[in-house]
Order: structure tokens, then C-alpha cells, then sequence
């Protein structure tokens, strides 16, 4: 399905992940079921390990939703796109697994971990910092993988650091590793151990892989006004997907007849996510004034009414 | 029936909340061994252990931001802010994460978090220790803003606050902290006034005072002195500064025509501002003056040795309702 | 006379602000190579280098802090916060820090910064892309904060802002950056307007609509609207959300008797509130009406598929004339 | 000085500074007239290097004055409450020294450097790392010099850190100095070298200086609630004061004449402060109107002259 989240990566619709497939998939699938992930706008790749249905990540995207799944159900959080914010979040998370004797147990499926994915560009904002201190100090069962796709938006990583970011971690001390995070395999490896780390009560970890932010920041952004084309020819050469795909071949797990058959999962991928998209359906105006607080409030329902009359007016149903 | 002060009431209501709920964790700096620079948490770690009550780094964000996280795996947590000057560096996780949430989600997760914070000046200390911030997170959807000005509500309201599955804002008036009520324990939660609700403190039929926190006292004092004047103030404690229970206040002006709303935040911008303008709404016709404000001026909070002559004290208010009797 | 953008103007002011003054810095997020994610300060670092114009590391905390030190060694640093939604991690610096310098300080020291924020909903994006925050600036003694609303504000104001030796928080309505309009560049900056006066656009007798920033052409429009069925409604662009040129509201209001303020914020502790309970003080017997609030809701801000029914339009501005009308 | 210092500590109407005198005299006196710097609340001893009239000192405690001294005359930023905040302010500032060419020109006098005094539990904000990774960013000419006194109020350092703070430096590609705090000696030593370093041009220095708050946070705060004698008595035989004038009396530099001298120097000081602190006037209740904009605001004079008509009331003038 690598291949299917690039074809993803090509849709555009979003912040694509396009070059980013092995750091997200490879640590993806080294989360188990009992653990829990916070992610940005970026991480698709999380989400469909996690078991979200790739037409649900756009609702999103398209203004339906501001949360695109159930994050109970897929113990994932939605898209963070507040910068650094959720580093937190799934520090105090992990300290809860710890407080509710979630960790280092050893029973199989009991022990659980976190982890908070983010940008090299978070690594400058005050929560992620912030974050490191409160998993060290208790020793929380948290990791922090950070994918260092050279950019944030226009500025090069070096702006934000003129030592490796995997660096940060000893400073605060917590282990730093820092994988090839176009190797699929590495960056399965690397998490897992992390992950093991943190569910055996061993404390947290940082991540750092390295990669490359193939396209756009985002669908509104231009890179060639900021970088040329020199690097992301560099980086084309070490494309995540082409290097799984010789690896598989060379091991004959993956023959033409595979291939072929993964090519049309994509291609039929693809197409219902281009048809369902424009047939995610609108909320309800009247829903904008729903969960606020838990309880009813006055003012909403009053203003819920205003805007009720107004719908009536218009025939809105 | 036994007699506590507003400090002891909160440390009474937090340990109560701890015996009936397990979930409940106390979360802040100092909070320990220390037991809070104000005492509230006095003698709670030692009875519930350093992992309900958790002395923190020294990083408000990260305070809030990991309560946000221990929430969502289904803890309680009861946030100490030092000092209401304090709480600033925690702003973005407050009224952008905390206070989101529920709505985010559309009603999936919520946030039951409650932050407790010693509000307001008058104690003679230096900048950052008498602020008021109350409107930033009053005029914030999603965040309940409440304030105690008394034993008795101190008591119960912290425990409704964490009772409450919204995020709450719980401002305590630090200079009344060692103000002396009666408290019954006896009742229960449910049955006490709900912490949404504002009180009429004392009826009267001349001019409604609305006021919370530090400056409920103060409006008390200027309506014992109108009395002897026999002017009939009507007091009210405002209670919950967000959402606003309009019902109590507009029965109360309904009745006496004039308002004048007390606090010690600057008035732009202010609590006084909203609950004018909702009078002049929905009592329009009723109102023989405009609603007056009685505040802490447009500045920022001033040295301390001249801190009296920025504070509302009974005399300004007492000038506020001539003016208002005069239209 | 040359017509051109919102956001044109502002890159012009920009420039003409930086060839007028030296020690005028910009700092932000991708403000250099890339322009700035609305292309603000296209061109500006190619023209100015990169110690005029600085891409700082991605921490707004971290941005506004260093520009506090920058302008304390006697720089006008002018900040660029990339979207409303991403100001809260400096909320601590801008209004503890930025806002009080020179209380704090007796004068001694001063901060003339700027902070650019694109402001407002309405442009169909992802969450935090459309967020109001002005009430939380505008109730913060210290503090300048002001909004444009057409190329020739945005291109004097901007300028006027930076040459302010007071800190200025500079609102630009997002949704209506490509909005054209004639710019004439010849005057100088103390013949224009001062950013700190409210702008008479449309005279009338019936009702004064108040509003600032995207909902002045909303205002606009539904002035025109009103005219073809006779009601003669006066708009008022606020233009300074703190300090409030009361004189202005006041003079409108007397005349009319009646006020409705417009803002995309959430009424509840909006500016909305303030200039009505302002109003009501100054224009008590002169108001025929309450002053009215049409305003987003007291909701967060909703997904972009159903932001429309949020924000406020022509027709809800209509319905509230009516109703103000009809006291 | 060191001595009258001492005694200063012991006048407890503050924060005392009692047991970190080596560290605050030792690096404050390797500032030069052109550096500037900004402080904690805890930072007299810089104070007093920077030439500030202990008794101006007392103004912010006793609440006439918000900043006790002026910041331009002395280049020494007021004492900052906000823990953390000021990190940010110097290094802003010695971008600005940078900007103005005064780094690495090489000119006596000419090139400027700037420190940022603050404490270990400063060491956990947002903003103190943030002013890391801008420092280093920039290569700005600013010097953080964390006293590492042991508490923060009532928590002890290893709640802020786990590991030395001094290493917390690398992670951001600064290098990290520690230094024994309560040697005057040394802290001079690696202060003057790490100015050095910055007004050449060579980039920012984190200096950790191991030392020991051997008074109460301040004066409403009671240490015996958190923290047992023991450590006291440990530290109390590394007394800085005392560690001087043993090696000042063994080089001969200090002999019973001079110490009296001093003695005698403390005390009229000491005596200064007790007359003048109950001295300080009280600013003008209308003053608390002044400088909150440059120009005059309709409101806030309105308001003065509402506060003027009370004052005239009650006959103050
Ligand atoms: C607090 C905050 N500030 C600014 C932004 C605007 N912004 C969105 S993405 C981005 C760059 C993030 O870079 P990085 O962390 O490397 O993640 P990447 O986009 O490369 O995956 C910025 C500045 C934001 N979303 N939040
Ligand atoms: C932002 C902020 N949070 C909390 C406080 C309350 N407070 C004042 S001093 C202090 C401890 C500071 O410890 P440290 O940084 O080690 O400095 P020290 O007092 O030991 O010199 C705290 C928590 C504050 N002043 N500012
Ligand atoms: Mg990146
Ligand atoms: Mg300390």
C-alpha cells in the first residue's frame, strides 16, 4: 500500500507527503494496537496505518470536518496544525499509560507507548521543547519521531538548527538516533525499538529521519520561488518507493504480477477517493453551534435560533 | 457548621474531590511538599502521593499541555497557576487547544480539565502578582470562567468545576484569601447552587452592584453603607463571568432600573462592557441610566504603594450609584 | 492614482517604510525568498537583504521576544505572525512584555514594534486560518490596535503604524487582500488621516452601522442595499480598535440615535460589546434603540463548507436595522 | 564588595541572594561598560557590578517602582519576573549589536556582548529554549549564564533536568560551560572568555554555575517545608565569602585592617539601606497614569481626572 499512499502523496488535495511514504509507513506499522499517535496536517501516512479510510482524511482537507476520524476508535489524534502543540499532548498521554500501570508490565498487548510526529521546523517551537523536559523528568513512555524533510515551508532546516536535530535529545536527556528515513526498513526498526523502550518503562526517545519534502508544502505553495531544482533531483534518485520496490524484487517477494495487482489497488484507490471526495457531504449549518460546552448554553441556542429562522427563510432544510 | 477561610475551603474542596474521584490529579509548581505558595494544596501530597499531586517543571505550556494529554487518556487533572501573571505562557494550549476540543471532535473527546488560579491585586506585592485576566478566557468559546468570593462557594464551586466536563477557568480572589465564613459540608454536590449560576447576595430596590471575586466584598461594604443613607443596593455575585446567567441579572435590573457592574480588570474591554451592553439589550426600556462601571483604569497594574488608588474600593461605587440616581 | 491590491498596498507601505527609515527591520516566518505565504514582503528582501528582512526559526514566542531585544537596541522591528491562528505562543511576549516597556519602565524605555496579522474567515481554509482575535489586543492597556480595510489604508496605516513609537498590533483582513482600489502615494504620512480616528464613509440619518476590517465592505454593501429601499444608514469604519475615537461614534449616533456594530469575532466579549456599553454612557438619552451586535457566533470558528452561515452578511445586517428600526 | 554584599543578602526585604554572591560578582564583573544585560529578580550582585545604588535596588520591592533603576544608564535591563522572558529580549538585543556592526570589528571598547542571567528552573521554559535556537541561529553575541542554585522555590533541579543543564547547550549547537559557582575566581574566568568568544563573533555560550540558594526563595517562603538542613550545612562550608577571603588572606591581599575597613563599609551600608528603603518616597497616585501610551489617550485622562477629583476630596495633593 506504499505505493497506494503515493499515489495519495500525488492528489494534491493537501499537504502532501510525497517523499516522506518510508519515514511514515516504516514507523507506522511498528505502533501496536493498545498504543496511541498525535500527528500534524502531514502524517496520511500515520493515518492509514492506523486503519483511517483515506476518503475520511479529506473531510478535512475539504472543510467538513475539523477532526477527519474518530481518534478513539483509531487511537490517532487528527491532523495538529498548531505547530508543536501535540508534542505535549502525547507526552502528558503517555504519562496517563504510566499512572494507569500501562507500562512496563510486560504482559503481551497491555504495555502501551506514544508517539508525537512532527517537522524539523517544530523542533524550534517552545511546546516541543517543553516536551522533552516533561518526558524526561517522569520518564514518560513517549517518542518523539520528528521527519526532517529539509524545509519548513520556504527555510532550509538549517535555519532552525545548525546541528543535526537528533542532537536536541541528549541536551535534555533522552536518547537521539538518527535514521535514513527513506529507508523503510531502518525506519521500522528504529521506532520499534524505541517503542519497546518506552512500554518497558525504559523512558522516551527522539527520532530523527532524514528526508525530503518531494513536493509542495502545501497544494496553495510554490517551492520554486525558495529552492531549485538541483536538490529534488538528489533526492528523486532516492526515491523511498523505487528503493522498496528493487529491495522486494531482489527478494522476489514482489513480482510483476504483484506489482500489477498493487498498481490497480492504487489506480482504484485513487478513483473513488476523486469520486467520493465531491461526495463528502456538507454539515448542517445549524451543527456549527453543536459541542461547544457538554451542557446547553443560552446564548448558542438563542443564536441557533436566529440562524434557524434564517434557514427557514431560505427554505434550508 | 465550622469556620474556614477561602484558602482553607479550596484545600477542604480539592481533597474532597480527590476522596470521591480517583481520576481527579493536581498538577502545578510548588504544589508538593510546599503544598502551593498560597497553601491550597496543603497536606494533599502526603495523603494522595506524588502521582496525584504532582509537582511540575517550571513551564506553564507544558503544564496545560500535558493535562490536555492526561485528559484525553481519562484523567481529571486540577491545573495550579502560581500567579494569575503567570498564566500567559500557557495561552495557546488554553484557548487554542483546551478550549477547542469538545467542538473539534464534534462531541468525541472532551476536556475535563479544571485551572485554578489566585486572581486580582491588593496584596502589596510586586508586578505580575495582582493581574486580572479573566476577560482574555471569558471571551473565549469552549472555556467556563468562574470566580468564588467566599468560603462557602470556594468549597463547593472548585468541586463543581471538576465535576464539569468542560475545560474551567476557577479564579480565586487572593487578597481574600483568609477571609472567614461559615461552612456546612453536610449537603451535597448536586444540590447547592450550580456554579453557573450568579447569587443575589442582598436584595434591594434602588440600583443593582454586580460584582465577582475580590470586589464582592466591596460592593457588600457599599451597600451597608447606602443603607445608612437608606439608598436599597441590590448585590449580586456574578459567579460564572462565562457564559453569563443574563436571567438573574436582567429579573434584578428589571426590577431597579440601574446597574453598575464592579471589577478590578481595566474596564476596556472588560466583563463590565459585555454585561452593559447584554443589559442595554435586553432590558432597554427598563433602564432609567445608562449601566456604569466601577474598575481598575485603563493601565497596566500599578506599583503596588499606589495599588489602593487603583483597586474599586465603597466610596467610588457609592459615587457611581449618585451618578447613576442623577439621570 | 494607480489602482492596485490590498495586499499590493501593504507591500508598498512596507517598502516605502524600510527606503524612509533604516532601522526599520522585518522578521517572520518565510517572509524572505518566498514573500511571505500572501507574498506581503514579496521582493522586499531581494531589495533590502537579509539582515533588513529576517526568516526567523519557527517559534512566534521566540519571534516576538527577539524583536522586543531588537527594538530595546533601538531597531523598529515589524513582525509578520503568518495567520491569526499562530499568535497565541507569543500571547505572553506581546502582552506582558511588548504592551508594558514603557509603563513598566516610567518611560524610560519604548518598543515601537509592529506586528502584521492577516485576520478573519471566509477563505474556505483548514482550521486556525480564520480566527478574530482583536478583543484579546484591544483589551490590553499598552497596546495600539488597529485594522485596514481598503489599499489606502493598508499602505498608510502600515507605515503610520511602524512610525508609531507605541506598540501596534496591524489587523489585514485576509479575505478581502485582492480587493482592488485606487491608491494615491503622493501625500505625505502627516497629511493622511491618523491611524487612530474612525473613518466616516457613508452619510446617513437613520442608523450607523460600525465595523472594521473584511465586514467594512459588508457594511458598505448593505448600505447600498438599504438606500434603494430608502433607509439612509451612516458607515463608520472603525479603523482603531483601541484606543476606540469615541468623538466620532459619539457625533454619528447622536444624529442618528440608533448603532449596530459589525465584526466577525464572537459577540460575547467582542469589540462589539465595548463600543455599545461606550455608547450607551455617552449617548444614554439620545439612543432610540439598543445598540445591536451582528457578529459571528459564540461558537469557535466553524469548517470552512458551512463558514458562510457564520459569518455576518449584508442580509443579517439588514435584519438588525430592521429591528433596531422597529424600537 | 563581596562582603557588603553578603550583608545585603542578609537584609532579606527581597529575594536574597545569599550563597550565590561568587557567581553574580564573579561573572558580573567580567561585563564591560558597553555589554549589556538582563536579569532575574534574584540578580543584585549585578546589579551592584553594573553600578546600581543598592538603595534603588529596594524601589521595586517596596513597590514604588516597577523598574528600580534606569536601563539605559547602567545597560542592565530591570529585574524580570516572568521566568524565562528576558532570555529572548537578549538575544534580540545582541542580534541588534550585530546588526550595528559592533561584533567582531575588533575595536577596544567598540565590540558589544550581552548575558542573560536566570535560574535552573528557568531552564524548562519555552522561551528559554526558543532564545537557544535563535541565538544560535543568528550566531548572536549573548551569553546565558544559568545559576544553578538547586531549587526553584521548592522544587529541586532534577525536576527541571535529569541530566547536567549545562549539556542541555550541544543539543542546540552552543557550547555548554560549567563552572563552580561558588568560586568568584573561575566564574570570572569563563564568563570573560565566553564574552570574549561573542564580541569576536564566535557565537553565544551557555554557562552553568553550580552554586546554592542558601536563603529562602524570598522572604514570604519557608524552605524548612521542602528541604532538610543537611544540604545547608554542606554548602554553608563552601560559603563563596568565605572561600575568598581564605585565599585573598593567603596571597596577602587581605589583611585585619582592610577587613575591618570592609566591615565597616558593609555596615554603614547596611545602615543606608535600613534609613533610606523607609525613606523612598511614594510615587503620585496620578502617576500611575503616565507612559502607557506615548501620546495622551481620551480614556486614561479621563480617568486621571476622575482619580484628581477624589484626590482633591480627600485633600491629597
Ligand atoms: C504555531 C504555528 N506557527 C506557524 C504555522 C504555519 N506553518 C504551517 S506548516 C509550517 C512549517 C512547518 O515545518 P515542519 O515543522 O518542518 O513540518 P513540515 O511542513 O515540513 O512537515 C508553518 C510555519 C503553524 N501552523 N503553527
Ligand atoms: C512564568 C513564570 N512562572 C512561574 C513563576 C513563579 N516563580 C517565581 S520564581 C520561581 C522559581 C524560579 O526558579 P529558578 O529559575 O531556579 O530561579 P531562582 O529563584 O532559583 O533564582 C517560580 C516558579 C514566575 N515568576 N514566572
Ligand atoms: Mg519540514
Ligand atoms: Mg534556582
Amino acid at each position: 500500500q506504499a505505493t497506494a499512499l503515493q499515489r495519495q502523496g500525488e492528489l494534491g488535495l493537501w499537504a502532501p507527503l510525497l517523499g516522506q511514504e518510508a519515514a511514515q509507513i516504516g514507523s507506522g506499522r511498528a505502533l501496536e494496537a493498545q498504543d496511541y499517535a498525535f500527528t500534524t496536517y502531514r502524517e496520511h501516512g500515520i493515518a492509514w496505518c492506523r486503519g483511517v479510510d483515506p476518503v475520511d482524511m479529506l473531510r478535512f482537507w475539504r472543510g467538513t470536518m475539523h477532526q477527519s476520524w474518530d481518534a478513539n476508535l483509531h487511537r490517532l489524534y487528527g491532523y495538529q496544525v498548531i505547530i508543536g502543540a501535540h508534542a505535549l499532548h502525547a507526552t502528558g498521554y503517555a504519562m496517563g499509560a504510566q499512572h494507569a500501570g500501562r507500562v512496563g508490565t510486560g504482559e503481551p498487548g497491555r504495555d502501551q507507548a506514544v508517539v508525537a510526529y512532527f517537522g524539523d521546523g517544530a523542533m524550534s517551537e517552545g511546546d516541543v521543547n517543553e516536551a522533552f523536559v516533561f518526558a524526561t523528568a517522569y520518564q514518560a513512555p513517549v517518542v518523539f519521531f520528528c521527519q526532517n524533510n529539509q524545509w519548513a515551508i520556504s527555510e532550509p532546516t538549517k535555519r532552525q538548527s545548525l546541528v543535526p536535530l537528533a542532537q536536541r535529545a541528549e541536551g535534555f536527556g533522552l536518547p537521539g538516533v538518527r535514521v535514513d528515513g527513506n529507508d523503510v526498513i531502518a525506519c521500522h526498526a528504529v521506532t520499534a525499538e524505541a517503542l519497546n523502550r518506552a512500554r518497558s518503562g525504559q523512558g522516551p526517545t527522539l527520532i530523527e529521519a532524514v528526508t525530503y519534502r518531494m513536493g509542495a508544502h502545501t497544494t496553495s505553495d510554490d517551492p520554486t520561488k525558495y529552492r531549485d531544482g538541483a536538490d529534488d533531483e538528489l533526492w528523486r534518485a532516492r526515491d523511498p518507493i523505487e528503493r522498496l520496490r528493487i529491495h522486494l524484487q531482489e527478494k522476489n517477494v514482489l513480482n510483476e504480477e504483484l506489482e500489477a495487482e498493487l498498481a490497480r489497488e492504487a489506480a482504484s484507490l485513487a478513483e473513488r477517493m476523486r469520486v467520493s471526495c465531491r461526495e463528502l457531504p456538507d454539515p448542517h449549518p445549524l451543527s456549527m453551534f453543536d459541542h461547544v460546552y457538554a451542557g446547553s448554553d443560552a446564548r448558542i441556542d438563542e443564536q441557533r435560533r436566529e440562524v434557524k429562522a434564517i434557514l427557514d427563510e431560505e427554505g434550508v432544510s | 457548621m465550622e469556620e474556614l477561610t477561602i484558602i482553607q475551603a479550596v484545600n477542604k474542596g480539592l481533597r474532597r474531590a480527590m476522596d470521591s474521584d480517583p481520576e481527579v490529579l493536581l498538577m502545578g509548581e510548588d504544589i508538593g511538599k510546599l503544598g502551593g505558595v498560597f497553601r491550597a494544596t496543603e497536606g494533599l501530597q502526603k495523603d494522595f502521593g506524588e502521582d496525584r499531586v504532582i509537582d511540575t517543571p517550571l513551564a506553564e505550556s507544558g503544564i496545560v499541555g500535558t493535562a490536555i494529554g492526561l485528559a484525553l487518556y481519562g484523567y481529571r487533572p486540577v491545573v495550579e497557576i502560581q500567579f494569575d501573571g503567570f498564566v500567559y505562557p500557557a495561552f495557546d494550549q488554553i484557548v487554542v487547544q483546551l478550549a477547542r476540543m469538545r467542538y473539534r471532535s464534534a462531541g468525541a473527546l472532551q476536556l475535563p480539565i479544571t485551572i485554578r488560579m489566585p486572581f486580582g491585586g491588593g496584596i502589596g506585592s510586586v508586578e505580575h502578582h495582582g493581574e486580572s485576566p479573566e476577560a482574555y478566557f471569558a471571551s473565549t468559546p469552549g472555556l467556563r470562567v468562574v470566580a468564588c468570593a467566599d468560603p462557602t462557594d470556594a468549597y463547593w464551586m472548585i468541586q463543581q468545576a471538576i465535576a464539569s466536563d468542560d475545560p474551567v477557568i476557577f479564579l480565586e480572589p487572593k487578597r481574600r484569601y483568609y477571609q472567614k465564613g461559615e461552612l456546612d459540608t453536610t449537603a451535597d454536590l448536586t444540590s447547592v447552587l450550580p456554579m453557573y449560576k450568579a447569587k443575589l447576595l442582598v436584595e434591594g430596590s434602588d440600583c443593582t452592584i454586580i460584582s465577582y471575586g475580590p470586589t464582592v466584598a466591596t460592593a457588600l461594604q457599599a451597600a451597608r453603607l447606602a443603607a445608612e443613607d437608606g439608598v436599597k443596593l441590590e448585590v449580586i455575585d456574578l459567579r460564572s463571568l462565562s457564559p453569563l446567567d443574563l436571567e438573574t441579572l436582567k429579573t434584578s435590573v428589571m426590577k431597579t432600573g440601574r446597574a453598575i457592574v464592579v471589577h478590578e480588570a481595566s474596564s476596556s474591554g472588560g466583563i463590565g462592557g459585555e454585561v452593559g451592553q447584554c443589559l442595554m439589550q435586553s432590558c432597554f426600556y427598563n433602564l432609567k441610566a445608562p449601566v456604569l462601571r466601577v474598575t481598575g483604569y485603563d493601565t497596566p497594574y500599578p506599583p503596588s504603594r499606589i495599588e489602593d488608588h487603583y483597586l474599586p474600593d465603597a466610596d467610588r461605587i457609592l459615587d457611581a450609584v449618585e451618578k447613576s440616581m442623577s439621570y
